[in-house]
């Protein structure tokens, strides 16, 4: 499997990580990064939107609306049934993997480029549909209608969290100015795009290495959960794409965002919402171990089994 | 003249419901410091979506501290990484806190 | 009135702040923002003096020194008519909004290129020409010749402060080095400019939001006098214009400068030399309102009105 | 040995001058760090051209601290952002400070 | 109830040593914020390369700070820019320090 | 001797310094800024690596070594014979200008470029090869065997430092990925690099003017030092470069690397293992004096001395 080069950032990242060097980047770094790379993935969604009849892009968002729940579900009756963890932090982690990782879906599209396969490029408006509804699911199956503090400030906190307000921002920018309004931004945001990318990956690495540490301390069943959840993901992220008569290399993008787990909008939310979860679980699940697999292995093993699904794919 | 300096270190995400908190139970003013530490709940490092402490310093009369940190206690302790510790320290203006 | 698409990020800043979302960039992200504007549009300016006969530009940067200190004046006339600041807080104010926003002249730039209309580039070294005169000429006002700590240690704050030595140092390697020699930088000083301004735009955005829960406080006059106040700058900018021969786009460059009040170099100084003053007055006057007014309305309006008065601008 | 800690909380753009105003009366150290607060001025918050607040503390002798607050009370109190509070604290080697 | 706590200032680049230290000696948590200052080695500034200082607090037993003060006395003082100084404080779980 | 207009930012960095601005760059710029140079300073020497023989490859490397350590003895031997510095601050002055300075090769790469003239791209893996022997050295000069701490963690300060993890993981990353894998990246890395390494020299600039203070105090032995040791270490460069047959582009690259010294890798290690020299002078003598003496001085003339030598350069 052949690996697009920003990856490699990742690898540095994660071998200085646990190799101990003392390489970090600073939290304001991480911030710029990462507000970059919400808006830059925002606004390419809403230029592909334009084109996009409405009637199918909104179908389209509502399936992956529900694709979201599915895919949170799936993750609390797993935890569930396997009576390893209390109620609460099932649903957080249910929460963050049926929400998304805004970083593994840029590497998804990266991955794409890479190939030289094309894409439905409104995908990108689906990341901030997916993002919210498994976060107010978790919540609810966590605490029934009684979040902590209360539904109001809960609402501030999901829908003015950064990655949405930065996402839905970028977006609705996109869909305003189209593409040649957009052209002056374009070296920051999209030329670079790549290069900031790597960077953040780089980051990446060292925080998942970070994080690798308390993941022991979790034990076998939460490593084993974050190995498989995204495999069900992917499949139901794949499922979807086939019933939504996505290309293979949309359906790469929604299997990925099936298979990846939020580590800015859930933890967030969860903390405030479900403080009696352990944010180490979920966090843990998805930045040492769930991440790292997708974007290591995950992104084109999911290549290689829509290859065999899709007709038109090339092997 | 004496008032009380309260310090709380916990989680930065609690910043915004903390400062209300204090202000409801009778602070008049706050200080607030980016931290990193260790305790009981592990390393917390900034670097990645508020992963981080922050530290709070409140100057008050010895009542106002010892209430918020009842309620510190109740609300708090038991879900989010926090400590606190208060000591007396002189001030110039006491009617300022 | 078309806007260029960077208004959008400061209007997606204003919505996320207004709205209380915790979208925040840290300090380092705003500061590095603005030291690769101000050394921009210096190193702009520079390079586009070498073509300008020396006399020319002299007195045409004697003009502007002098426009700085008219429009200057007529705030603190129009605040000390009111009756209604102190004395210390009118002269502060007048400083404000007789120095410049080196954020507001950059999306004046951007909108004429967006429309694609012409101007002299040179106009760039007006900026730091404009900043100066009308600090000293408040502190004057306010304090006589006796500024708080003695002029030395004042000079040093004004002719040394962080806009001064970028926009002036800037200019000097602009002139030094020529289009030519700056080539190898221009990918990120002038190809990502627009970027950059954008990202600059969006934390203007949410500062200004920011600032308006204080502005309320401040009352319906201060309100009042910073709408009105860059209407009667950008008058006088575009007398001015008119008398110095610029083109449309020049003189929409100028009355811009007339109409923008400074928020770094002169509550800086103001801070240090008058003390007495509220810069929580000046600041909101500028930030909260001034410079979304010409952010979002000012710079259009004031190009209609030069279409109706210049022989060759477009309509 | 006991010698007095004196801390200011105040805006950042005094930092330089009060770091000479306090060597001036006889301090022979002192530590800074970047603070937000919220006090009587409003709320002071880094992100924007020094709008934050820095903690200044100075490990000092009584008699400097006092000095030290009294000139600052005076020069300072009424137009800028500022509080300060003392207490004694325990160091190694006194004769440092 | 009463606990000590003890307050470090040293060179940025001892972060990962001193907390070893501190935790070999007894010590159950500690917190570091970033920090500038002077003293007796210069002005020591972030801004590049771990220029700056780190301001470690640890809320410990008496005994405990008074081991690691030594400690730090014997194998730092003399190389490295570094004060300490502690005092008492009032803690609300003794047990956690 | 013309200058590449990158040095303009320096002296305005410097001048800023030394007049009192309070303009500074945020610590996470810095570090931002740093870490974009190695990154790409190291791909740069992985992707030129390929088209170089091994045998060839690995000789040169070695002889590079070799280099780093005659010159870390030099000056040991220098300032020895001086008698005017304890044995502890001899090593670990010794160790920076035996190791070398990343920001001041970047510099000599640039004037290359702007000159036109080629030089072997390979040689910026010898910067990697260059940082470490000589700060081993300077450990075992100051301590015989027995650094602060013990070697396995002083093996990891040096090994695990920022400088050496991104400059050898951007060189892996250059071979493994070559020029093709690397193009989405490069508008980041490459044409973005000198308008960085312009900021970056801004700041190098007002550091070296914060430094100019305590450099006087250690009075003016130390500062003839700094002055007379980079002609000394390109000299030697100058040597290797001749014995290694590189073309007058490369020896430039080389003379550059000897004469320079470490502010990143050597002072973090020597702090650690060598406690009791004093971090001030060595801090001193290569960021306050070698540092702007090669930037603004020695590179040009460097160059000239080539000239000179080298059959096939123009004059
Ligand atoms: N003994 C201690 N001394 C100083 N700071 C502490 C101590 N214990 C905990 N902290 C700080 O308080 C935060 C929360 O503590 P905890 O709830 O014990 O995880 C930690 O991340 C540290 O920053
Ligand atoms: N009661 C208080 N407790 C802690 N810090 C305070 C208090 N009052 C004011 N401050 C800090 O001191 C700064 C200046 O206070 P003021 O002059 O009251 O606006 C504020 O921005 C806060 O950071
Ligand atoms: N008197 C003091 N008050 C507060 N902080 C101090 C004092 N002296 C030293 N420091 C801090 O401790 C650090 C190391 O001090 P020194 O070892 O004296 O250079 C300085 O950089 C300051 O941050
Ligand atoms: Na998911
Ligand atoms: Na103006
Ligand atoms: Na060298």
């Amino acid at each position: 499997m052949s690996l697009d080069p920003v990856i490699l950032f990742f690898l540095l990242g994660l071998a200085a990580g646990l190799m101990k060097s003392d390489l970090r980047l600073p939290a304001a770094v991480y911030e710029l990064l990462s507000v970059l790379l919400l808006l830059a993935i925002g606004m390419k969604g809403g230029m592909a939107m334009s084109g996009v009849p409405v009637l199918q892009l909104t179908s389209q968002l509502v399936a992956v609306a529900v694709m979201g729940l599915v895919t949170g579900l799936a993750a609390f009756a797993l935890l569930l049934l396997a009576r390893r963890l209390p109620r609460s932090d099932a649903a957080s982690i249910a929460a963050h993997y049926g929400s998304v990782s805004v970083g593994t879906y840029a590497v998804a599209v990266a991955y794409l480029e890479y190939l030289g396969v094309s894409y439905e490029s409104y995908i990108a408006a689906f990341v901030v549909v997916l993002e919210v509804p498994a976060i107010l699911m978790g919540i609810v199956l966590a605490r029934g209608l009684k979040p902590a503090g209360g539904w109001p400030s809960l609402a501030n906190e999901v829908f003015m969290g950064k990655s949405v307000v930065l996402l839905l921002g970028g977006m609705l920018i996109g869909i305003i100015a189209g593409p040649a309004g957009l052209e002056g931004i374009a070296p920051l945001f999209f030329d670079a795009f790549k290069g900031i990318l790597a960077l953040f990956l780089l980051e990446m690495g060292l925080i998942a290495a970070l994080q690798l540490g308390p993941a022991r301390r979790h034990g076998v069943f939460l490593l084993a959960f974050a190995l498989v959840m995204p495999l069900i993901g992917a499949l139901i992220g794949a499922a979807f794409a086939l019933a939504m008569g996505l290309s293979p290399g949309g359906a790469l993008l929604l299997c990925t965002l099936g298979a990846s787990a939020s580590y800015i909008a859930a933890p967030a939310a969860m903390r405030m919402a479900v403080p009696e979860a352990n944010p180490g679980l979920s966090l843990t699940a998805s930045l040492a171990v769930t991440f790292p697999f997708n974007v290591l292995v995950g992104i084109p093993l999911y290549y290689r089994i829509i290859q065999a699904f899709w007709p038109d794919a090339g092997a | 003249m004496q008032r009380t300096l309260l310090t709380i270190i916990t989680e930065a995400s609690l910043e915004r419901r903390l400062i209300a908190d204090i202000k409801t139970h009778g602070a008049h003013g706050y200080t607030i410091t980016e931290a990193q530490g260790e305790g009981s709940r592990g390393v917390r490092q900034p670097g990645f979506e508020k992963a981080g402490n922050i530290r709070i310093e409140i100057v008050c009369e010895a009542s106002v501290a010892t209430q918020i940190a009842l309620w510190l206690k109740e609300h708090y302790y038991r879900d989010y990484a926090m400590i606190l510790f208060s000591h007396e320290v002189e001030v110039l203006r006491p009617d300022k806190f």
